[in-house]
């Protein structure tokens, strides 16, 4: 079975990533599964300085899915340097690692970028243009086609590396950024981020988060996350990188046949620490029953 | 505090689920690899259904762990202890992640220590009075609960500890009124090394005054709101002296000393 | 208990309606409430010729939600007024009747009201401009200020009746919407109608619905819904109508907490046909639990 | 089409729940209210689980009533139906709306009458084959499936028809082969006053032509997505020579000469 899969210029043994905020730096599931046998990891959101986050609580369970409003905490990018990519190089040298890059300003993000430029255990950089979790940047740039045209193209001008954008779910066309971003010279878009949302208990009469709003994940997204990867893929030409309630290795094909080129797990990992291995043997499964000998045959093999 | 352990996934099958009192149960899981690993004050973080819209896991404190076996005490709150409340003998449908956190740290220079839980606060404190007492540890608890039924965890800590003091909000049982009454009153007694303690965030900020006050070590439990339980996703914070610190992995034990108690962030009330 | 509000100039009974497509006009339910005691009935979508709506399957299970593509088919406006009005003024005289009105275009709108107006027992609009499950008209009015504008306005030149704007979630800022639709002489919103999803079946590897995509409602997408009843209740001064993955009296109270007036009832219908009932008296029980005397109590009353 | 019942929510007791054959159960309930009203041809609109992510009712025939209880025959295709053969006499956490829909039309001017039935399809045909019979119909059933063990209601047909003839995909009993090669003999063979059938669409319309070419009246039941199942969200709907009717309300029974088989319109297959 050939699960390989290229995306934006990187060679993936898997489809199947890990979901930027979901997985820390890998360090923190290292019991559960072989960290480097993933397509890629994706690392929780790296500023320039060190991020305090919000307030607590920041999470609260809804149907099929649950809220965090986490707030980028983070504890900045020389400090990520010195852990995170040291740990990864040392325990998963050979797996692609991309940076989940976010800063209050297209100049922090350029920081960043620029900081890790240097690093040579990064494959990638994913701008998190879409976090709804802090009041200024995220998905202020995310929404609107400007915003996101001026991360990318500023990010863009400092590094040679693949750069993709993490688009945000909560506009009204969503292939509007994406082709901005693509004209920026992104090489990917991943998708979604979490579409804002709120929980209240009725019993104190309180938001449940501290921050009131926070963003919504798991498997209550999947059909949005499924129509906005299907939007996407069928208008722009770049990598697509799927993601939204992903449980299953059938939800993973259900992602790559809507035209995503890999997939990426998020809240599932809270669920089921095992739970990349388990999609990837999930799509394995898949391929194997429909007789089909590449991962990749099902890009975009959806029949309408 | 103590080390932590390596935790797995672990299908865990129900031995016994007994109610112990209005809305209070034991549940004995049959979890041989966490059973063997797990540590005073860990706890395991539970998947009671699959198939269920809530879709969390649900953490709960490790309160004896005996041969294959490990035991929890749960209080029924919400959906999820609600079912975990209808589990029969025989289940398999559970899986549990475990053991995690940082448990209740033992010095080897204890002589006196002091247990002071709230209600069901008892349960993470079970299995380290049954460590204390093996160590040849003096030790004394002191248990509040709302009303008799509810001192759960009382026939352990009579079998373990030097003494046991009880305090109910409803005077059925012992002080009728706070344990807090009972600790303020036990430290000014006797000269314990440490007081460890698990209950209401408030309970346990007073406790923790009042062994700060006298200058004696104290370890505290801390419930939060948690999705991961294995330090990835940063819902459960905890502010310390030293920054934001993870309930789950940092803790749920923290030395009381390191805690900012800044009230925000307790979960939900029911 | 008092659990009457006001709701664009109407007096309701009950803070419960129901919510448009999901309850007919009412008959289907008859063996299951008593009509009469409903807030008000809102029916499903009328157009001014009869309408087929969309090729089957048009329903897709999703993880605590579900997926239709009905596409508003309904006998046109003439066959509602012989059939249903005629129903609904036999067998529920006193409750007040919300007529959901739908077009391909502004016209057809302003047609629909027209030839309501003689009709003694509507006592309301529902402007759909949020359906997303029909190519001309619907969504594609409710996702620009300027569409949303221009039907309201054109709708209440024709009539002195309350109108209520009917708000599409699939947009960036729900409030700007909001806030045009209020501009242009809307006297409520209510919202949110489905979000745009997507469901594939990888066994077959075709998606679920004929249609490709439909709307996404019930419990899944009841974070979305209060916070953006929260943020238009927060924006707007007009009445606002809550419904989005209601299926408990607590569910609710929350709405009514963010800031609703009064709330519709969808999803939960199919699952429990006594649901507005069911609901109701769930307010009333938090009501005497919590010394809350009259239900318009709790409306914005959210401790933040 | 007969006509429609008041139809209730109703709290039901599973009174027996037992395993057919491979993925074939059958299940009585306990529910006078549904087993006084039901007709043959009725449906209930069957809530599974409460707590489950999966919200929506799933619809069943009704097989039999029977006294307070009324039969369903079921297959395990997903999620709803695995559940639903893990249910153990005497729960009582699901519920019924029925019943349901506009089940067969009996004429008295039937004195003949063809059942035929593929697979599962033989549900709805079991309370029709009682009735006929009790009319003084001579009933003929055909009866096809995959294998013998899956000719779940043959033995009721048995007892309630005059004959009854059995084809199977492996030829394990009957005729090896298709229920619709039996169908076709039969038609030729008798001069019927009426067909009824239910089964796979394909198979439905095949048996609504071999009717329809020798002037037979045909009905034909048929499976929709539903979601709602009392006729108010349109998902269900049946193309039809006088427009897009409910299965649910309108059906599931339909004269087979009023539905254009467009194709488009089944359920999931698995
Ligand atoms: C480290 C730790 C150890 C614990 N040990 C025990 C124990 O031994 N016995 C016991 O009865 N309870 C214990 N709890 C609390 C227990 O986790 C909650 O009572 C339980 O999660 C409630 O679930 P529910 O579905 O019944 O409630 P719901 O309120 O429906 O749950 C909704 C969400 O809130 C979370 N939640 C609700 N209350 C709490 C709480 N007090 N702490 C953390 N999360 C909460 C749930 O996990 C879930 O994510 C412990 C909590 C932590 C953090
Ligand atoms: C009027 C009517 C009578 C029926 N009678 C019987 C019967 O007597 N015995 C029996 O075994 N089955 C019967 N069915 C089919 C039965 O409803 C489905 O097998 C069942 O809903 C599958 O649920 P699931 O959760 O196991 O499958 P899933 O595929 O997981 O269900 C997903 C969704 O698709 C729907 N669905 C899946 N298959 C069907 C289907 N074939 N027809 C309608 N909806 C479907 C479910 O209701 C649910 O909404 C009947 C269907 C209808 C419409
Ligand atoms: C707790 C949590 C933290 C997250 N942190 C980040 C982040 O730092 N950067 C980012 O781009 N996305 C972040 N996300 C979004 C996820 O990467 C993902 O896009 C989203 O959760 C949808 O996927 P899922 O449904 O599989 O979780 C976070 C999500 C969760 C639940
Ligand atoms: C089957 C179905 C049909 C609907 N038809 C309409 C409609 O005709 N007009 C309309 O404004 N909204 C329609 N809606 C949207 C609902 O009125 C409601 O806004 C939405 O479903 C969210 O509420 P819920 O989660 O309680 O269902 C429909 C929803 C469903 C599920
Ligand atoms: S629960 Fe995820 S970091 Fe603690
Ligand atoms: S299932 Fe709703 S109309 Fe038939």
């Amino acid at each position: 079975m050939d699960l390989s899969v290229e995306v934006a210029g990187l060679s993936l043994r898997t489809p199947v990533m890990t979901a930027s905020g979901t997985f820390a730096s890998g360090r923190e599931f290292a019991d559960f599964v072989d960290v480097r046998a993933l397509g890629a990891i994706v690392t929780k959101g790296v500023s320039f300085v060190p991020w305090p986050g919000n307030d607590s609580p920041r999470m609260a369970e809804t149907a099929s899915g649950m809220l965090n409003s986490i707030g980028l905490q983070n504890p900045g990018v020389e400090a990520f340097c010195d852990v995170d990519l040291r740990w990864l190089a040392r325990h998963a040298p050979e797996t692609p690692v991309i940076v989940n890059v976010c800063g209050h300003s297209v100049e922090e993000y350029v920081r960043v970028v620029g900081r890790l430029e240097s690093e040579p255990h990064v494959s990638a950089y994913e701008l998190n243009i879409s976090c709804p979790n802090v009041d200024e940047g995220g998905m202020a740039f995310g929404t609107s086609c400007s915003g996101a045209h001026e991360v990318v193209t500023a990010c863009r001008a400092a590094t040679a590396r693949p750069l993709i954008a993490k688009l945000s779910p909560n506009v009204a066309d969503i292939t509007e950024i994406a082709r901005s971003v693509e004209a920026a010279g992104a090489d990917a878009v991943s998708l979604i981020n979490t579409l804002l949302g709120m929980s209240i208990d009725a019993g104190t009469r309180r938001p449940r988060l501290a921050r009131v709003v926070g963003g919504l994940s798991g498997p209550a997204i999947k059909p949005v996350a499924l129509r906005m990867v299907w939007q996407v893929a069928n208008a722009v030409s770049v990598t697509v990188i799927g993601m939204g309630g992903i449980m299953s290795g059938e939800d993973a094909v259900e992602f790559l046949l809507a035209g995503a080129d890999a997939v990426a797990v998020g809240t599932a990992n809270f669920v089921d620490p095992t739970s990349v291995e388990r999609v990837t043997h999930g799509i394995s499964g898949y391929c194997r029953d429909h007789g089909i000998a590449r991962a990749r045959d099902l890009v975009g093999g959806l029949i309408t | 505090m103590s080390d932590r352990a390596k935790a797995t996934l672990e299908h865990v099958t129900v031995v016994r689920n007994e109610r112990l009192s209005e809305g209070v149960g034991r549940i004995v899981l049959d979890a041989p690899r966490c059973a063997r690993a797990v540590r005073p004050g860990h706890f395991v973080h539970l998947r009671i259904d699959r198939d269920a819209s809530e879709l969390l896991r649900r953490p709960f404190s490790i309160h004896l762990a005996q041969g294959n076996t490990v035991e929890i005490l749960y209080q029924v709150l919400g959906a999820g202890t609600r079912r975990l409340a209808e589990k029969k003998p025989g289940d398999t449908s559970m899986d549990i992640v475990g053991p995690l956190g940082t448990g209740w740290s033992m010095s080897d220079a204890t002589a006196h220590a002091l247990l002071v839980s709230g209600g069901l606060g008892a349960a993470p404190l079970g299995m380290l009075a049954v460590e204390l007492a093996r160590r040849g540890v003096a030790v004394v608890c002191a248990m509040g609960a709302p009303t008799v039924d509810r001192l759960v965890a009382r026939d352990l800590f009579e079998k373990h500890a030097r003494r046991v003091e009880c305090a109910t909000d409803d005077g059925s049982s012992g002080h009728h009124g706070f344990v807090t009454d009972i600790s303020e009153r036990l430290l000014d007694e006797t000269a314990f090394d440490v007081v460890y303690t698990c209950g209401p965030e408030a309970m346990q900020r007073i406790v923790a005054e009042q062994a700060r006050a006298r200058a004696v070590a104290c370890q505290v439990s801390l419930e939060r709101l948690m999705a991961c339980g294995v330090g990835a996703c940063l819902s459960c914070v905890v502010t310390t002296r030293s920054g934001r610190k993870r309930a789950c992995v940092d803790g749920p034990v923290f030395n009381a000393e390191e805690v900012v108690w800044d009230g925000s962030e307790t979960p939900p009330r029911h």
